[in-house]
Parts: C-alpha cells; sequence; structure tokens
C-alpha cells in the first residue's frame, strides 16, 4: 500500500500545519448582533495598544448564536475572551468547563456589562397595524417575529421583557401572565434561531408586522436595509438586556494573553469604547463620552433590569428556558 | 498457508484493501458514530423513555420522516421521469440540464435553504404567486418538503438513468407485439424492471432527507410541535448542555438511516438476483 | 511440460456436489487434450484449477512431476484464454499481446522494442497484421479470439489453457479457426489443453479426449479409441447418436449408423417396420419401428437410402453390425 | 420532430405528444426545483453590479475562506479517493462474509444528519469528549481549527467515490484481473494497467462529485468550525457570515462562486460523459 501511505502522510504533514497565530493574537467570541461594532473596536484598541507600547495585537473574531458560541467555547473553542448576549451563557462557561471562576461578574464594574441594550419593536412604516406596546402583540391578527429563545440569547431578553409587561399589566397574575404570553406565541410564524435571521425574515422576507429586536439590531436593520421603509416603536416599558464581558483565564494564560485580554475589556469601558458602543446602538454605562449625536438617538423609557425582576441568570433560565420550563410549556398551549 | 488453501484468492491485495478498508472505516465513521450510544447509555431507562416519548421529540422526528417521505415520493416519480427523458429524448441542452442534476449535491445546503426560503416566501417570486391561491409554502411544514425535494432530486434520477440506458429494446418491442399500448407497455414491462431501481433511489432520497439540517431550517420556520424537525432538536438539545438527550434523539436518527441503508443493500442484492442487474 | 492431475476434488461453497470429484489423468508434453462434457461437468473448474485460478481441496496438480499447489497463478507460466476472451478493452491489440512481457519484473522484461516487435510477430502468427492499433471493440469474435491466443502465447507459457475456444463463435469460423488452432499446435507444440461440449470439435482436433461427467472422468483416450471402444454408457451415449437396446443380457448401445438396412426377413436382421425418414443433408435419418418392440434410428448415405427404395410404412430388417455393452 | 427526436428507440406506442408533454413536463421541474434557486443565487449577487460583485470576492477573509475550502477539499478528495480505491478492490474483487454489512457502513455517512456528523466530532474530540482533554493537554488542536473541518468534511464525503466505483467494478467483474494475472502482473501492475483504465472515468466521476460536496458542506463543518474569522471560515461558513452581516451581494457572490465551481464540476462530468459515449475511446 506505497500509494495509500503517500496519501496518509501528505494528510498527516497538511493536518499538522497549526492555524496561524500572529504575534500577539486575541480570540474574541462574540453573539451575533456585536459584528459591526467589534470591527471598529478592534481596530482601535490595537492602536491603542500599540500607543501605549504593546505588540502589534490582531483579534480574530468569531461570532454565532450566544448559546451556540458559549458551548463551542466549554468543547474547547480558545477564547481569550467572551462578549455575549447575556450572563447565563458565561455563567455556563464557567460552571461546565471551569476556565474562569464562579464570580466572573463581578470582575468589571456594571456586572460586567460595558454597554447595554434593551428591546424595542420594529414595524413596516407607517405602522399599518398600529402597534404602539406589549399588548397589540398579543392582538389576533398580528404576526410577530422573534427568534428562538431556545437558541438565541435576544429572544430570552424578548420573552422576558413581554413577561415583565405582562406582570405589571395583570397584577402579577400568574394565569393571565401566561394566557397573554401565550397569544404572544400564537401570533408567532417563524422561530428563527438567531436574531440576525429573525430580522432577516422580517426585513427581506416580509414576514409578520412586528420584530421583537435588540435596540441596535432595530437600528442598524433600519440603517443598513431601509430607513423608508421600517420605523422603530418603542414600547412603554422594557427589559435592561445587559450583555456581559468576560476573560476566560485559563486560556487567556495558556496563551499568555492576559494582560493584553484584560487591556482589551478595559478598554470598553474607555472613553473610546463607550463612543464607540454609543455609535453602533449601544447604550454606553457612560453616557458623557458618547458623541452627543449618538447619546440624541436613545430613547427614555421605563427599564427594569434581570436583578430586580427575575434574580440572576441561573435562576432565570431554570425557571423559563429549560426543558419543560415555563417556555415550553407556554409553547405547548398555543 | 491454510487461509489460503480455504479461500482462494486469485487476485492480489485482499489483505491490504480490507485491512485499508476497515481501519479507514473504523476512524473516519465507526469510532466517531460510537459516541452516540456511548453518550445516550449515560442515560438511565426513565430518562431515556422520557425522551423517546417526548410529545416535541415525537413530533419533530415524527415531521422529519413525514417530510423526508413525502419529498422521496415525490422525487420517485420527477427522478424516473428527468431519467426517462434524459435518456430516451434528445433535446437541445439536454447534456445541461443532465449536468444540473447533481446541482444539489453540489450546492451548499444553506445557499440552497436561502435560495428556496428567496422564492417560496410570501414576497418572493414564486411565493407571490402561490399565495392568491392560498398556498403557503415557505415557514410551513410544505417548506420542508420543497427543501427535501431539491435536496433528493439527483438519486433517483442517478439510479435509474443507467437502468433504463441498459433497458432491452426488444422488451419493449415485446410487449408491443403483444399488443400493448404505451402506458401499459410502461407500466407493466419497463416499471417492474426499473422498479428496483426508483426503490433505491427512494430509499437513498429518504434517507438522505431525513437528517438534512442546512437547506431546511431556512425555509422550515421552526416551531415546535409545527415545523420543528429532529435535528434542529438536537441542536438545541446541544445548546441546552443536554448531551445525553441529544444523543438520544441522534441514536432514533441513526438507527433509522442504517435499517434504511441495509434495506436498499439486501434490495440491491435481491433485485440482483431476481432480474440479474 | 508434463501435467499430471492427481486425484483432484473441487467442491464450491454453497454446493452439496463436488464441482470435480478425484479425477486422475495425465497429459504428456506437447500433447492436445480435449477436456469434453455437459455443462457443469466440473471440465472449466479443472481447467482453472491447473492455471491457479481454484484452488483444490485435495488432490495434486503437478507440472513436471512438481507440485504446483503453493505456487501463485501469476508463476505458473500458464497462458489462459477465457471463454469470451477477456481482452482488455482500453488497450491495443498490440498492447494487449504485448501485456504479459511487459508486467516482467523489471530484470527479466524485454525492452519496450522487443517487446512490439515479440508483439508483432505474434500477431502475425494469428494472422491479424494491420489490426495492431484497432481496439478490441472494433474486432469480430473470431478476430478476438485471435487475439486472446496470441496474448496467451506471448508470455511463452509452459502450457496452453483454452476455456470453450471457439463456443461464442459462428458454425463457418469455428471450423476455420479450428483447424488453424491444429496447425498452430503442431508449429509451436506447446502442452495445450481446451474445454469443449462440442464433441466433434474434440474428436477432430485433440490427440486425446478426456470424457467428462459430474465431476468424474469417464475416460481419456485417442479420439479413435474413444469412439471405437468407449469405457462407460456415458462415453458411448455423449459421442455420436446412440440407440440403447434391452436385451436379456441387459442394455447394449448401437450407434445409428452401425444399424443397416436389409430386405425383411434376412438372416440375423430383426423385423421392423420404416415409421419416419428425415433427410439432413448428405444422410438421412431412418426411424424404425422394432417388431420386438422399441424405436431405433438408423443414419445412412441418402443415396444409399434411395437405393433400397424403402419408404415410410416399409417393412424392413436391421442388420445390427456391432453393439457395445457394459 | 428533429427537436425531440428520440435518442434511442422509443417505446413503441409513444407519441410525439406523449413526449412533448412528458418533456415539458421535466424541464418545468428542473426550471423550479433548479434553475430558479440557482437564479436567484446569482441574481443577488449581481443585485448592484459588476463591482460588488467583485468587490465581495475581494475582500480578505473571502479569499482565506477560499483557499482554506480548497485545501479541506483536496485532502477529502485524496485520502477518500485512496479509501474509494481500497474499499471498491476488496468489495468487488473478493468474497468474503459481511460485505453488505461493511457496503452499508461505507453509505452511512450519505444519511447521517450533518448535525450528528458534527456532534460526534465534538464528542471525540471536544474539551469534555473522549480523547479531546489528552489532545489539549498535549498540544494539538483539532475540534475548532483545521484538522477538525477536514475529519468533518472527510466523514460527510467519505462514499462518493467508494459508490461510483464498487456498482462499475461489479458490473466489469473479475475477468480481466484474472487475465492479467495469467499472464504474470503484479498485483500494483493489475491496478494500474488493467482495473484502474477500467474504471477511470467513475472514478474521476466520483472525485468530482466529492470534491464538490467537499466544498459545499455547511452543517457538519459548522458544529466544528468556531467560525474564527479568516482562519476556520470555509466558502459555505463565510456566506453565512456575510449574510448574516447583511452584506447580501458579497454573501451570494461567494455562494455563486460556490455554484460557479460545482457547475463547472458537473460540465466536466459531463464532458467525460460524451467522452465514454464513443465508441472505441
Amino acid at each position: 500500500m506505497r500509494f495509500a501511505r503517500i496519501w496518509f502522510l501528505a494528510a498527516v504533514l497538511a493536518l499538522s500545519v497549526p492555524p496561524a497565530r500572529a504575534e500577539t493574537a486575541l480570540l474574541n467570541v462574540s453573539y451575533d448582533p456585536t459584528r459591526e461594532f467589534y470591527k471598529e473596536f478592534n481596530t482601535a484598541f490595537a492602536a491603542h495598544w500599540k500607543r501605549a507600547g504593546g505588540d502589534a495585537v490582531r483579534v480574530t473574531m468569531s461570532h454565532g448564536g450566544s448559546g451556540r458560541q458559549s458551548r463551542a467555547v466549554i468543547d474547547g473553542l480558545e477564547a481569550d475572551v467572551v462578549t455575549l448576549a447575556l450572563g447565563y451563557d458565561i455563567d455556563a462557561i464557567a460552571d461546565i468547563r471551569k476556565s474562569l471562576p464562579a464570580d466572573w461578574q463581578t470582575r468589571q464594574p456594571n456586572a460586567s456589562a460595558p454597554y447595554t441594550s434593551t428591546i424595542v419593536f420594529l414595524v413596516r412604516k407607517g405602522n399599518p397595524k398600529g402597534i404602539r406596546d406589549w399588548g397589540d402583540l398579543a392582538k389576533p391578527g398580528i404576526g410577530v417575529i422573534t427568534p428562538n429563545p431556545k437558541t438565541s440569547g435576544g429572544a430570552r431578553w424578548n420573552f422576558l421583557a413581554a413577561w415583565a409587561w405582562a406582570e405589571d399589566s395583570f397584577a402579577r397574575d400568574d394565569a393571565k401572565v401566561r394566557d397573554y404570553m401565550a397569544a404572544l406565541f400564537r401570533n408567532v410564524p417563524v422561530l428563527d434561531t438567531g436574531a440576525r435571521g429573525a430580522t432577516t425574515t422580517f426585513v427581506r422576507r416580509g414576514l409578520g408586522d412586528v420584530l421583537l429586536s435588540w435596540e441596535n439590531e432595530a437600528y442598524l436593520a433600519q440603517q443598513e436595509l431601509g430607513r423608508d421603509q421600517f420605523e422603530i416603536v418603542v414600547p412603554s416599558m422594557s427589559i435592561l438586556a445587559q450583555p456581559p464581558v468576560a476573560l476566560i483565564d485559563a486560556n487567556a494564560d495558556k496563551h499568555g494573553t492576559r494582560k493584553v485580554a484584560e487591556a482589551y475589556l478595559d478598554y470598553l469601558y474607555a472613553p473610546e469604547g463607550q463612543r464607540l458602543a454609543a455609535k453602533h446602538f449601544y447604550r454606553p454605562i457612560h453616557p458623557e463620552f458618547a458623541d452627543p449625536a449618538d447619546a440624541r438617538r436613545f430613547p427614555k423609557l421605563k427599564l427594569v433590569t434581570l436583578q430586580e425582576r427575575f434574580g440572576d441568570w441561573r435562576a432565570t433560565q431554570a425557571r423559563f428556558f429549560t426543558d419543560g420550563a415555563i417556555f415550553d410549556q407556554i409553547f405547548a398551549k398555543r | 498457508m491454510f487461509a489460503r488453501a480455504a479461500s482462494p484468492r486469485v487476485i492480489p491485495g485482499f489483505g491490504p484493501t480490507l485491512g485499508f478498508t476497515l481501519a479507514y472505516l473504523s476512524l473516519v465513521v465507526l469510532l466517531p458514530l460510537a459516541m452516540i450510544p456511548l453518550k445516550a447509555l449515560g442515560l438511565s431507562g426513565a430518562e431515556v423513555l422520557a425522551i423517546v416519548t417526548d410529545a416535541r421529540t415525537l413530533h419533530a422526528i415524527g415531521l422529519s420522516f413525514g417530510a423526508a417521505l413525502a419529498a422521496a415520493a415525490v422525487n420517485a416519480v420527477l427522478g424516473t421521469l428527468l431519467a426517462w427523458v434524459l435518456v430516451r429524448y434528445d433535446f437541445p441542452a439536454r447534456r445541461l440540464v443532465d449536468a444540473l442534476i447533481d446541482l444539489p449535491f453540489a450546492l451548499p445546503t444553506a445557499v440552497a435553504g436561502i435560495s428556496l426560503a428567496a422564492l417560496y416566501a410570501p414576497n418572493g417570486w414564486i411565493g407571490e404567486r402561490l399565495a392568491p391561491l392560498g398556498l403557503k409554502v415557505a415557514y410551513t411544514p410544505l417548506g420542508i418538503v420543497v427543501a427535501l425535494i431539491f435536496v433528493g432530486l439527483p438519486f433517483v434520477v442517478r439510479t435509474v438513468e443507467p437502468v433504463l440506458e441498459a433497458l432491452d429494446a426488444e422488451v419493449e418491442e415485446a410487449a408491443a407485439t403483444l399488443g400493448a399500448s404505451w402506458f401499459a407497455g410502461f407500466r407493466r414491462v419497463v416499471l417492474p424492471l426499473i422498479g428496483p431501481a426508483v426503490l433505491t433511489g427512494f430509499a437513498m432520497a429518504l434517507a438522505r432527507g431525513i437528517g438534512e439540517y442546512g437547506s431546511v431550517i431556512f425555509i422550515a420556520g421552526n416551531l415546535p410541535m409545527v415545523s420543528e424537525i429532529a435535528p434542529l432538536l438536537i441542536a438545541i438539545r446541544l445548546e441546552e448542555y443536554n448531551d445525553a438527550a441529544a444523543a438520544m434523539i441522534a441514536l432514533l436518527m441513526l438507527a433509522a438511516a442504517f435499517a434504511l441503508l441495509l434495506t436498499i443493500n439486501l434490495l440491491q442484492a435481491w433485485a440482483r438476483r431476481r432480474i440479474g442487474g | 511440460m508434463r501435467i499430471d492431475i492427481v486425484n483432484a476434488v473441487k467442491t464450491f461453497k454453497g454446493s452439496e456436489r463436488p464441482a470435480i470429484n478425484g479425477i486422475d489423468m495425465t497429459v504428456g508434453d506437447g500433447e492436445l487434450v480435449a477436456l469434453l462434457g455437459p455443462s457443469g461437468s466440473g471440465k472449466t473448474t479443472l481447467l482453472r484449477a491447473i492455471a491457479g485460478l481454484e484452488t483444490l481441496e485435495a488432490g495434486e496438480i503437478r507440472f513436471d512431476g512438481v507440485n504446483v499447489a503453493g505456487r501463485d497463478t501469476r508463476d505458473r507460466n500458464v497462458g489462459f484464454v477465457f471463454q469470451h476472451y477477456a481482452l482488455f478493452r482500453t488497450m491495443t491489440v498490440l498492447d494487449n499481446v504485448g501485456f504479459g512481457l511487459s508486467v516482467r519484473p523489471r530484470a527479466s522484461r524485454p525492452s519496450k522494442a522487443e517487446i512490439r516487435a515479440r508483439a508483432r510477430e505474434l500477431i502475425r502468427l494469428v494472422q491479424l497484421e494491420g489490426y495492431e492499433e484497432r481496439f478490441p471493440a472494433q474486432l469480430s469474435g473470431g478476430q478476438r479470439q485471435r487475439v486472446a491466443l496470441a496474448r496467451a502465447l506471448a508470455i511463452d507459457p509452459a502450457v496452453l489453457l483454452l476455456d470453450e475456444p471457439f463456443g461464442a463463435l459462428d458454425a463457418k469460423v469455428r471450423k476455420d479457426l479450428r483447424r488453424w488452432l491444429r496447425e498452430l499446435h503442431d508449429r509451436t507444440g506447446h502442452t495445450t489443453l481446451f474445454v469443449t461440449h462440442d464433441q466433434e470439435e474434440a474428436l477432430e482436433l485433440a490427440d486425446r479426449v478426456a470424457v467428462i461427467n459430474a465431476g468424474r472422468l469417464e475416460q481419456i483416450a485417442p479420439p479413435a479409441e474413444l469412439y471405437a471402444r468407449p469405457a462407460t454408457p456415458f462415453v458411448c451415449e455423449f459421442l455420436g447418436s446412440v440407440n440403447r437396446l434391452a436385451t436379456p443380457a441387459g442394455a447394449v448401445y448401437v450407434r445409428a449408423h452401425e444399424i443397416e438396412l436389409v430386405p425383411p426377413g434376412t438372416p440375423e436382421a430383426r423385423a421392423a417396420i420404416v415409421v419416419a425418414v428425415r433427410a439432413a443433408g448428405p444422410r438421412v435419418h431412418v426411424e424404425l419401428e422394432l417388431a420386438e418392440g422399441g424405436r431405433v434410428e438408423a443414419e445412412l448415405l441418402a443415396e444409399d437410402f434411395a437405393a433400397t427404395g424403402f419408404t415410410a410404412g416399409s417393412a424392413v430388417g436391421a442388420a445390427i453390425r456391432r453393439t457395445h455393452a457394459f | 420532430m428533429t427537436l425531440l427526436a428520440p435518442r434511442r428507440s422509443p417505446l413503441v406506442g409513444e407519441s410525439a405528444t406523449t413526449r412533448r408533454v412528458l418533456l415539458a413536463l421535466a424541464l418545468a421541474a428542473i426550471g423550479l426545483f433548479l434553475l430558479l434557486p440557482l437564479a436567484t443565487v446569482f441574481a443577488e449577487a449581481l443585485s448592484k453590479g459588476w463591482g460588488a460583485y467583485f468587490e465581495g470576492l475581494a475582500d480578505p477573509d473571502a479569499r482565506a475562506a477560499i483557499r482554506l475550502t480548497l485545501l479541506v477539499a483536496a485532502i477529502s478528495v485524496a485520502v477518500n479517493f485512496a479509501f474509494g480505491i481500497a474499499a471498491a478492490w476488496a468489495v468487488t474483487k473478493f468474497d468474503f462474509p459481511g460485505k453488505s454489512l461493511l457496503v452499508t457502513f461505507i453509505d452511512l455517512p450519505f444519511s447521517v444528519s450533518p448535525v450528528i456528523a458534527g456532534l460526534i466530532y465534538v464528542l471525540l474530540f471536544g474539551a469534555h469528549g473522549l480523547i479531546g482533554p489528552w489532545l489539549i493537554a498535549h498540544g494539538v488542536e483539532v475540534i475548532f481549527a483545521v484538522p477538525g473541518i477536514v475529519l468533518a468534511t472527510v466523514f460527510v464525503t467519505l462514499p462518493f467515490v467508494a459508490r461510483e466505483l464498487i456498482p462499475t467494478m461489479e458490473m466489469l467483474g473479475r475477468g480481466d484481473e484474472e487475465v492479467a494475472r495469467t499472464l504474470g502482473a503484479s498485483g500494483w501492475q493489475i491496478f494500474f494497467r488493467v482495473t484502474l483504465p477500467n474504471v477511470k472515468w467513475a472514478a474521476l466521476y466520483g472525485v468530482l462529485l466529492c470534491n464538490a460536496r467537499a466544498m459545499g458542506e455547511f452543517g457538519a463543518v459548522s458544529v466544528v468550525s468556531g467560525h474564527l474569522r479568516g482562519q476556520t471560515d470555509t466558502m459555505p461558513l463565510h456566506i453565512e457570515i456575510l449574510y448574516n452581516e447583511y452584506n447580501f451581494v458579497a454573501a451570494f457572490a461567494v455562494a455563486s462562486l460556490l455554484a460557479l465551481m460545482a457547475l463547472f464540476t458537473l460540465a466536466l462530468k459531463s464532458a467525460l460523459e460524451a467522452v465514454t459515449e464513443n465508441p472505441g475511446r
């Protein structure tokens, strides 16, 4: 089998070429709607790091549904930092992979969320169905587009925002809240696996009357896909979505990148990081660093936080989103 | 040289080729696939029962099978028609059409899914023509069938073509001399001869359809209990860090796929014996 | 080269009856021997066993006294011509014929030019000059047959084995090739074994004929002896058209042309009635109903039959010149 | 009826109308299920003109994806070609018990869901997998790196060459190899001089299909890739990324490139068939 052996050798040779790692390489594993923001932020950080006397730094990005990304890090994707949609996905990395401490969220200011966002409605131009608030979403004949809370971080924020509004509106009557949620999900014709997929379905495929979306995603969609075709509707209340960031200690130490990775995360809180976040429609935690024109774009609305309403992510996940929990119950009742 | 005397091997290379085949197959296919039952073994009997009787799981598996079955059935008819036309008739661009048949093998499934969704969505080129008829394709189970028809189309065509090509014209002529009409000649003489090939293609399209993921998720709608396919459910279970449940569903699908393929191979062996393929 | 086959036995997997069941025979150096038998009698299996394409479960095959059991087909130096020729369809006639030389180990491989020259020589021998660059698909059956033979001869085999060499050819080509093969054999002197189910072919072509039935050797003898003195009822019945007569002493066999038609009442002749007369070219077959019971067929020249003046319905005497009893 | 002449003696009693109806149906099906999706890809890719189209292809990440795809396809084709030859030789030239089972195992990757194909490699090589921890401890990256992508692609495309060769070699029988043996040829000589020339078109067809599928595989590769831009993104994954960045023109431009490669492959295959149909090749 001389021939086969040659092929085999060739395959081994080809396989053993290590993936190119530049002098200083950082891997940031993130979720879907942060693509544009981190593209610009990485360039800014590289310049900053160089000015500060560091090596040339190249940040590689990996984007995908927040849950899938978390899973990949657990399975061995060697992220130096993760910037995901919700705390639970980083909790899972800490719990299962144990590659960062369980109290990771206390290591950075504002529960490790350098920017926040919220959930708003994107409707078609002129808002033909007259959708103003969460209550309208459960009305018959309204098509609601949201991704699947099982696979999308944004969709979980959508769900919790609707739930919080319903609790307030129905005086915390659990049965009524559930009825409302069931009615809302009856209006959902498609459950995309990620926020981007849902946006595409709504915008490109013309499906549904309203898209439940990250605020930043709604602005971006409007900007990228047609300001004259879509309008943003701000509901009476929503949830403060806090997409957290964290250093994956085990990987950073293995790569010897802890210093630069920590600087990377710190830079998110720095004036330049905050300015870029605002530019990309994320609400900066230090609005004073944002371009005033950017800051003015964020409407004021009543925002509840996860902590005050639902507790931490581990509890919230168990209550609502694990197999057989409230989301599954509501969907079964649909 | 006992082994040699027991089974004469005139042509050399039995040991090396079979050895390489088995080693390669074990390393690339069997060992990795063994992870599925291995992982599913971690479940207790009650957990297994809970998974395999869960309404949503059953619906997803049922949908994957049902849609694949429907698509394979359509492909059996469509594929036979295409094979017939390609083998029997000469028309402009015949070669081009013949080459196009393999496109679904080659086009990335995700691209196919996006294109099909774009075409069949309510505002798509085909979708907007079907909408007035009250027919919704994209984001319904029907959309899944359409995607699976695309994915499985080559199988029946490619299994039936060579059989039709090799078909003895005298057999058809004999039928005609016995007074058979065109349709009777096709149904009574041609169809039984190409039957095993059609069935093989059907089963292959079915086996492929059950597991298809990339092209389906873009057009399916993915609603649990409505348009959620089994592979998507596996992906969801994985993101819930529930590997054992994912492996259990995968095991059910693997078993089904293996049973189907074994049936195909036995069917082919049987057909060879019966009509000397 | 001499070939000894000693008590050869071979049973195929899944079959209860041995395909060859204890065959003993010898093929002398330079001899041309036919293996004759009905289909399924085991003759092809025996031929393949000699080539090493099948392995015996018992018994030995010896080339010049040496047991070749462990010897690979490749090293037996046999020229094998398959029933359907098995020409390499992707090679020209020249490449087909030269193949055996071109795959020799480098040390003993002739140069390219020598191989081509030798192949051309053989192509001339089988009278196919001008066809060197043709592909097998472009040849007639008889031409393919000759290419297969040339290809087998190219390796200068110690023994030539031919499996139904004329089986797939029409009657005219068969006859021509048969004569040509005999001449070729006389010229080259290869020890040759060929398989056939055609008795005429075997009797006309071979030095000796081995009759095989149900995996056993019935008889091996020169054609004339085989015909004159068949050793078993099977051999007798297989060669020519034969009548079986029941006598008090047991069955006897009478060849059709050994029955003479004489006027009724002739002594030593049996009384009979002509039932039917069938003309077959220069000969006629006359079907007789014997007075003692039973039917026999006589065969004689058409002109001889005309001279007797008998027709269907005539009462005649059937004089039996010779019987074979076992 | 030159337009619709039967290629071979038509089924007796088949009228020209029947032929026309059947052909129309067939072409309609081709148009609806094959041509339209293909046309959509090109229409989207060129919706902003040629400039935008080539801009989409010139992006460094797109080029990295193209390079990676070509590398992965080349390795997959090479190893699966070797495997296909060995498997077809073993299966068609010899009889042994369990052959049907072996052929079924060879077919298995056809019908294993891509999600499962990815999953098994995660379960095997992942940080919590069977041998993943050992590999990671020894600094070997398999999953979320090029080797993982290659493995998943090799798995998915494993049957193609074998699947083409087995029926062809089955049909050709063992006669040619036996003759070659009596003429003194060695195993390699038989393979290269006799068998390979007999099955070269089938082998090439298998290689082409294997290659096309290797370049287009999405589901399985998606699971094991890690989606590192410019590092572990193959063309199909890059298409998804571009699509998710609302960069539809670039997404479909890359997709059209894959479609073009596929079409080129298929045209090549078709040309090969034209060659093989000629007598006396």
